[in-house]
């Protein structure tokens, strides 16, 4: 707990809570009533996902630029099932989910098998998947699929939150669990931290690169999924605007590029922080120029001030250090 | 004053029996190096491409334009390849050239510049941006991505609010003298005597090739580059021998800006126009290009000529599914499985490589 | 929800290519003589669902014109200088007459008067160059302010002529989108005060979620106020008929073109009404033109001349038939060209 | 009884042959010391015998059956526990996480954080050491990040246990502990494979030795009782080993210091610090590991803030930004104790970081850097410092640690200082070259460099320094004058270490 309040997901939250009180006074209240929460939180589902699988693949220090490719193609494909081939809806989602584990699957395979550089192969596998999606719905907007599969993306439970909020929390939950408290898991941010030291203490590189990735286009397979359940209709625009705040959310959050850091929950408290600005701009009518600014400012800023923070408190460790080092002398 | 070391320490030093320096002493045989792997890629596929479809060579409407891009995209690589040569990354490479270009613009339309007194403003303004950016990660210590990032929403943020307010169709239309001409002529258009350069080389493409030579120059030739490359190897090891790290971080920012804004105006040039949106297709590119090449994205390693064979590959690969008449739906599966196949091709090579000098010994 | 019935936009697009042809005597009001010399390119801007209709008709203008060879060619992926490259590839491949829809309003003129100088026809198509010249042999396009206009008058009559409304539109940098943002304002001020405009909302034509989250929170911090939404690009019209159907708000929304999911969300209702272009017309008479000026049969008397192709408010009671109006005007348009051409 | 046999290992790196034919026999119940220069190819036998390397030639033998290890992890499996002489620890995680990181307890599918904290504490215990298991491994201190890696590879309970230079960067009383564990294992018919280049320390714990000297060994198991530390020294160097002896050398103590501190203190908590280097002269800052010491030097270059008293260079008041400023204006060079991170440029070419330090003075116009001239500047280092290198291409990283310590100190004697600052200069770096170190150190001063070293190597300190001036808490507890008697000298330091806080 000590260690937390000097985190940057406690920077974060500090943040997200003012600025949730901002915009509450700012709204005159009507941000709290049901259905303003609502869709506040109905559109965080997504973009909590696609940070969440931008993270594991970061938390092995690779980087996956094919995120909205596999998320725009699983969707395209369950689309396509259940509209045009009348495949049912469990069977079409699970397929599409397994699809875009299959896809994360093939990026670590080909990133461990030909060495080639993990941001060449999601460039190239995210080229690959775009002419996917492109040639599974072309420019349509497939929408025929069963409606009991929209009222389950539209559904909010006490009329507040909507289950696919929830269902993006739980694969957080679930993240944090096998990251946190599983060997697979401990395994991969093992290789992540320190690879050359992962594979003297008996760990695979390769095997958590590969997890990895397929964990990535797992997470990435629920995203799809609740895209389909909640989007008026799938094209091929899907995943089109997924690629940088994949990165922007688990890196405000506090990842290393470099690998070796989970940070489910600062991903999840970034992926709020830029859903308020969204909110922000509807609230004050602001041109997106605007907002960008606004957004480049808050990000800039959160950073900044969690460089500050840590900073400061190296030098207090630095500082603290001799007596435990000097425990040790001579006798 | 000096330190020399004397005959008896030297002495003492000396290994008894020092290794024989090979000639050949940990290099990799020529037929493994990227660089000329590559090469032979491109040769390969273009000679493909050409028995595919003999217009591939056709001078003015396939070999003009292709360069023309090649061009530009191995100047945009260039940008980035500066920064990644510290281990940073410029997220923010396609804003920086559109905004050096609402430099350029303005100073057409408002100043009545002439051509290359508006590229020169370019430049400067690029420079500036990308030195703003260094300044704000040097000083903060916040990762190059993020700096990068925020700032690239800064500027998409600034950019449209100038250009709404300046022009009526988002444009900066004026065309200043040469600019027409720059799009078109071609080396043919440059004579000695009477012998003329090729029709297919377009003269644009000087651009690239002034770049690609200060930029070699400084890399491989002056202290400066060295001092990049040792910043980008270890920071803390530079800082402590001497190196500006903080100058040297702002350097390298400031001339990915300024090399960002010389490719928005090769852009602008070869479109028409000085527009927004200049830029906006720039990243992925800006990367692809250095890192097919071999230059290092954890920095401390870079590949001019690389940079111009990995953009080659990328635009001769698409140019020569554009004349094979492929449509969209076909277009980026085969792009991207060519791009694989072709980089596996790389990974047989080095791992052969590898082996044979194994076994040499 | 919204209607749940979408097949292939390609055969439930309003209109498709074989109803044009019908409409004119074949070849138009001067016939074509030998269209075997011209290989005619039609190239959109990118993948869109307004463009495919173009498909269909260059085939159509191959049978029925006899030209040499026909394509249609969406890779420029809205980008100029990817279009730019597919342009001369395309050149290089035979190609010898374009109509072509610039990504760029201020760059294709460059695009056009590379290609004239190298001496092929050139159509611009579906969008003029911005400014006041046009490069291109001639431009068939919708007048895109008049049919945000028309758009906007038809918010207005659907709101019955009085209260707020909000105008969802693309790509703020882009001139049509300046355009369509004038047409809007027009209406609106022609009302006198009665109706409002909210401040527009730009840039959410990229992709469906980015609109879709765009109209969702619009219409949970100003629902209320809101009595009408007019769409001017296809992402936010789509996302502005589901998540006003999702709100249960009272609130009216007009489209804009004829996809199928908007035309189904006319016949339910949950659309007011949408503006619907002439993809068809664009590339049958633009076809037309082309073979008779590529194949040097004609030129123009003014070149660069600038043509409405169209557009008209498609509402529940017109849904069947409005594209008859639409072929009549497709027809008209022939007729209103072979007066500005000078042939042989 | 031999528990483990490599017969005839070969290994080939591009351009060199790290081991040739070496042969190597561990007997249960032995502590058997492996020795060799820098870069005999002790480290390179040790990641083949533990899988991290597929050797070339040779095979291997556990309990007199052939093995082959594909990876780390089958090595372990096989009871070969190690610990290599990188640190390798996991950064974001806990102390208990990296001792136990090899077999992580789970109950009910999930790591059991509870027993790690009691089976790390165990193995803690065992090294009478006071760490909390849930501590990050980012806070420890270098020494402490040792002895975490040492209870780590204890943790495998391995019947061969490999330790590839545990001590280099402990302190002696630590070190201690560590030997008790080893001859706990000895007694439990376990083998202990030792190497060191303290042959002090291999001559108290170890019982039998093999000495590689250029990946070939030239003693296999030789009984360390029957040989001599002058025997052992020839057979590591080749020849008859000279002992270092050093010219005479004297200050000029009338000379005004070119480097002076007075009541100095830092951002990092010194205080008082008064410290005065004259031209020629050799002042030893000694002090036990976390005195503060290194922390002053960078202190002294402008990398942390100087919050009171006065720095003099050559009698002038100074305040130094960084490093730059210290070389350019002030001629100050800083050899620094963290070579792997701070020393060298381990991807980079040892051409390149020799020269570092002098692009400055080689630039003509345009910051143009003439190749011809810095090859020849960088050829004239290696040829003095007689490093090893196969070409001046070669990457800083492929070198031996004693080879790349040189290398950091070259780029620093190519930057002509007058001032020069050494942080430990022989961690890890074998006996010849250490006494050439010290030969080089003895001789720049002698040239009239002004240094100031710093090395927790008592033995060093007394054969090098004239003054030794000693730390602690970062506070100056006294100064003695070195008459070089190892004996005297090392009893008034401790002495002065122990001593009760002076009183400021
Ligand atoms: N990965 C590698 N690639 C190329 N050469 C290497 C590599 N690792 C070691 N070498 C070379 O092999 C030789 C043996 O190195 P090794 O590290 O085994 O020496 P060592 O005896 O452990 O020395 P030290 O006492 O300095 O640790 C050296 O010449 C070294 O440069
Ligand atoms: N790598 C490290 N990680 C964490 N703390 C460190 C590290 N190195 C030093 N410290 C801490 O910094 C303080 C001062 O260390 P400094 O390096 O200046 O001491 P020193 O006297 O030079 O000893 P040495 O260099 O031998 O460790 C000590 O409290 C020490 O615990
Ligand atoms: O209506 C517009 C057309 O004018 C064209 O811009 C393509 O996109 C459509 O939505
Ligand atoms: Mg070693
Ligand atoms: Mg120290």
């Amino acid at each position: 707990m000590k260690r937390f309040v000097k985190t940057t997901e406690m920077t974060l939250l500090v943040i997200c809570v003012v600025f949730f009180v901002f915009l509450v006074i700012a709204s005159g209240g009507d941000l709290v009533g049901a259905n303003s929460l609502k869709v506040l939180l109905q559109f965080l589902a997504v973009p909590i996902l696609i940070g969440l699988a931008q993270m594991v693949v970061l938390a092995v220090g690779q980087l996956n630029l094919a995120v909205g490719a596999v998320g725009g193609f699983a969707a395209a494909a369950m689309g396509v099932m259940m509209a045009d081939h009348g495949v049912p809806v469990p069977l079409a989602l699970l397929f599409g989910f397994l699809l875009a584990a299959a896809a994360g699957l093939a990026n670590g395979l080909l990133v461990v098998l030909t060495r080639i550089n993990g941001f060449i192969v999601t460039l190239a596998t995210m080229t690959v998947l775009l002419g996917v999606q492109y040639r599974l719905v072309g420019t349509r907007t497939v929408d025929a699929y069963p409606a009991g599969l929209k009222s389950f993306g539209s559904h909010a439970l006490f009329g507040v939150l909507p289950l696919i909020f929830l269902v993006a929390l739980a694969v957080a939950g679930l993240l944090a669990l096998m990251l946190r408290r599983t060997v697979p898991g401990r395994q991969l941010l093992a290789s992540g931290g320190n690879p050359i030291a992962a594979r003297l203490s008996g760990i695979s590189n390769d095997r958590s690169v590969i997890l990895a990735h397929t964990l990535s286009g797992a997470i990435l397979g629920v995203a799809a999924i609740l895209t389909v359940a909640s989007s008026p209709g799938v094209n091929k625009s899907i995943g089109g605007d997924w690629l940088l705040p994949s990165f922007a959310a688990p890196i405000i959050g506090g990842a290393l590029l470099t690998g070796g850091s989970a940070v489910v929950l600062g991903t999840v408290l970034a992926a709020f922080i830029v859903r308020f600005v969204d909110t922000a701009r509807a609230e004050f009518s602001l041109e997106p120029s605007w907002v960008n600014f606004v957004v480049g400012a808050v990000v800039l800023g959160s950073v900044v001030l969690g460089q500050v923070r840590t900073r400061r408190q190296l030098r207090r460790t630095v500082v603290k250090a001799p007596d435990a080092a000097v425990a040790g002398g001579v006798s | 004053m000096s330190a020399p070391v004397s005959e008896t320490a030297t002495a003492a030093l000396q290994e008894p029996d020092q290794p024989p320096s090979s000639s050949r002493g940990g290099r990799t045989p020529w037929w493994a190096n990227q660089r000329i792997g590559l090469l032979i890629l491109v040769v390969l596929l273009a000679v493909l491409f050409g028995l595919l479809r003999p217009a591939f060579f056709n001078q003015q409407l396939v070999v003009f334009p292709l360069l023309r891009d090649i061009a530009m995209f191995t100047v945009v690589g260039l940008a980035q390849l500066c920064v990644l040569s510290i281990g940073h990354m410029n997220l923010a490479v396609g804003r920086m050239a559109a905004f050096s270009m609402m430099i350029t613009g303005i100073s057409y339309d408002l100043w009545h510049f002439s051509l290359y007194a508006g590229l020169l403003v370019g430049l400067i303004a690029g420079a500036a941006i990308g030195a703003l950016a260094g300044w704000v990660i040097a000083r903060t210590g916040v990762n190059s991505f993020v700096v990068t990032l925020a700032l690239d929403f800064l500027l998409l943020g600034l950019i449209p609010l100038v250009y709404t307010a300046l022009t009526d169709n988002a444009a900066f239309v004026t065309k200043p003298d040469g600019m027409r001409e720059m799009r078109n002529y071609s080396l043919a258009d440059i004579c000695i005597g009477n012998v003329c350069g090729s029709p297919a080389v377009p003269q644009l493409a000087l651009f690239a090739v002034i770049a690609m030579g200060v930029v070699g120059w400084i890399y491989s030739r002056t202290k400066l580059g060295r001092e990049l490359l040792m910043t980008g190897t270890s920071v803390k090891a530079a800082e402590l021998s001497g190196i500006p790290t903080a100058r040297r971080v702002i350097t390298a920012h400031a001339m990915s800006g300024c090399l960002a804004a010389l490719a928005g105006f090769m852009l602008a040039v070869s479109t028409g126009s000085i527009k927004a949106t200049i830029g906006e297709e720039f990243m992925l590119p800006s990367f692809l290009g250095p890192i097919l090449g071999g230059t290092l994205l954890a920095g401390g390693f870079i590949s001019v000529w690389g940079t111009l064979l990995g953009t080659a590959l990328t635009s001769v690969i698409r140019k020569g599914l554009d004349l094979l008449g492929v449509g969209l739906e076909s277009l980026n599966i085969y792009l991207g499985l060519i791009l694989l196949v072709a980089l596996s091709t790389d990974r047989i090579r080095t791992v052969l490589s590898e082996r044979q000098e194994v076994r040499q010994r | 929800a919204t209607g749940c019935s979408t097949k292939s936009s390609n055969d439930s697009t309003g209109g498709t290519a074989g109803d044009d042809a019908s409409t004119g005597s074949t070849g138009g009001p001067v016939t074509l003589k030998d269209g075997s010399s011209v290989k005619l390119a039609l190239i959109p801007g990118g993948a869109h669902p307004y463009f495919q209709p173009w498909k269909a008709t260059a085939e159509l203008d191959k049978t029925e014109f006899k030209l040499g060879d026909v394509t249609f060619d969406e890779t420029g992926e809205w980008d100029q200088s990817k279009q730019n490259n597919v342009v001369t590839s395309l050149a290089a491949r035979g190609f010898n007459a374009f109509g072509i829809f610039g990504v760029s309003p201020t760059d294709i003129n460059t695009t056009f008067e590379d290609l004239k100088s190298k001496g092929f026809a050139v159509g611009s198509l579906a969008s003029c160059p911005a400014g006041d010249t046009n490069s291109a042999d001639f431009c068939l396009s919708t007048d895109v302010e008049a049919a945000a206009y028309k758009a906007a008058k038809a918010t207005i009559e659907a709101i019955g002529g009085e209260g707020t409304i909000v105008h969802l539109t693309g790509n703020n940098v882009d001139s049509n989108t300046q355009r369509r943002i004038a047409g809007v304002k027009k209406a609106v001020g022609e009302t006198g005060g009665k109706v409002t405009e909210l401040p527009v909302v730009t840039d959410i034509d990229k992709d469906l979620q980015t609109a879709q989250r765009s109209v969702a929170d619009l219409l949970a911090a100003k629902g209320k106020d809101i009595k009408g939404i007019v769409t001017t690009a296809y992402n936010p019209a789509v996302a502005a008929a589901d998540g006003v159907a999702g709100s249960k708000l009272p609130i009216k929304v007009v489209a804009i073109d004829d996809d199928a999911k908007i035309l189904s969300g006319i016949r339910s209702g949950g659309v007011s009404a949408t503006v619907a272009q002439n993809p068809v017309g664009q590339a049958y008479v633009g076809g037309w033109l082309l073979a008779l000026l590529g194949s040097k049969q004609c030129t123009m008397k003014t070149p660069g001349v600038i043509v409405d192709s169209g557009s008209f408010v498609v509402t529940k009671d017109n849904v069947d038939t409005y594209d008859d109006e639409r072929k009549a005007k497709t027809k008209e348009l022939q007729t209103e060209f072979a007066s500005q051409l000078s042939c042989q | 009884m031999t528990l483990f046999v490599a017969e005839k290992v070969d290994k080939l790196f591009p351009g060199v042959r790290a081991l040739d034919g070496v042969t190597l026999s561990l007997e249960a119940g032995s502590v058997h010391a492996l020795l060799g220069e820098n870069g005999a190819g002790k480290s390179t036998l040790i990641k083949v015998i533990t899988g991290l390397y597929r050797p070339d030639g040779g095979r291997l033998l556990l309990d007199g059956a052939e093995v082959t290890f594909g990876s780390p992890h089958e090595s372990a499996s096989a009871g070969i526990g190690v610990v290599h002489q990188e640190r390798n620890l996991i950064p974001g995680f806990t102390v208990g996480e990296n001792i136990l990181l090899q077999k992580l307890p789970t109950s009910r599918g999930l790591v059991d954080r509870a027993a790690i904290r009691s089976e790390a504490s165990r193995w803690l215990a065992e090294l009478e050491l006071d760490i909390d298991p849930d501590q990050p491994v980012t806070e420890l201190s270098v020494a402490q990040a040792q002895l975490v890696e040492i209870a780590k590879a204890l943790s495998v309970e391995s019947r061969v246990l490999l330790l590839d230079e545990p001590t280099a960067s402990i302190t002696p009383n630590e070190a201690d502990r560590l030997f008790r564990v080893v001859d706990k294992l000895k007694n439990d018919g376990r083998s202990v494979l030792f190497v060191s280049h303290k042959l002090e320390e291999v001559f108290q714990i170890c019982d039998t030795v093999t000495v590689l000297r250029d990946g070939a060994s030239v003693l296999e198991s030789g009984a360390l009782s029957e040989l001599t530390r002058d025997q052992v020294v020839d057979l590591m160097v080749g020849r008859v080993h000279e002992a270092l002896s050093l010219p005479p050398r004297s200050v000029d103590r009338s000379v005004a210091p070119l480097l002076e501190l007075s009541g100095v203190g830092t951002a990092t908590g010194h205080a008082d610090v008064d410290l005065a280097v004259r031209p020629g002269e050799i002042v030893g800052l000694y002090g036990l590991v976390g005195a503060g010491r290194s922390e002053l030097a960078k202190a002294l270059l402008g990398l942390d803030r100087i919050t009171a008293g006065t720095v003099r260079v050559r009698g002038v008041e100074v305040r130094i930004k960084n490093v730059r400023d210290a070389l350019r204006n002030h001629k100050i060079g800083y050899v620094t104790e963290n070579r792997k991170e701070e020393g060298v440029f381990l991807e980079q070419s040892v051409s390149r970081n020799i020269a570092v330090t002098i692009w400055d003075r080689l630039r003509k116009l345009l910051g143009y850097v003439p190749a011809k001239a810095e090859s020849a500047l960088v050829a004239q280092y290696v040829e003095q410092l007689g490093i090893r290198i196969a070409s001046p291409a070669q990457l800083a990283g492929t070198l031996s640690g004693g080879n790349q310590q040189k290398v950091s100190l070259a780029k620093w004697l190519a930057a002509q200082t007058e001032i020069l600052i050494i942080d430990e200069p022989t961690v890890g770096i074998d006996v010849r070259t250490k006494d050439a170190f010290h030969t080089l150190i003895w001789d720049l001063a002698a040239n009239g460099l002004a240094i100031l070293l710093i090395t927790s190597d008592l033995p060093e300190m007394i054969t090098l320094a004239d003054r030794v001036v000693v730390m602690r808490d970062h506070r100056v507890q006294g100064e003695v004058s070195n008459d070089h008697d190892y004996d005297r000298m090392s009893q008034q330091v401790i002495r002065l270490i122990h001593a009760e806080k002076v009183i400021a």
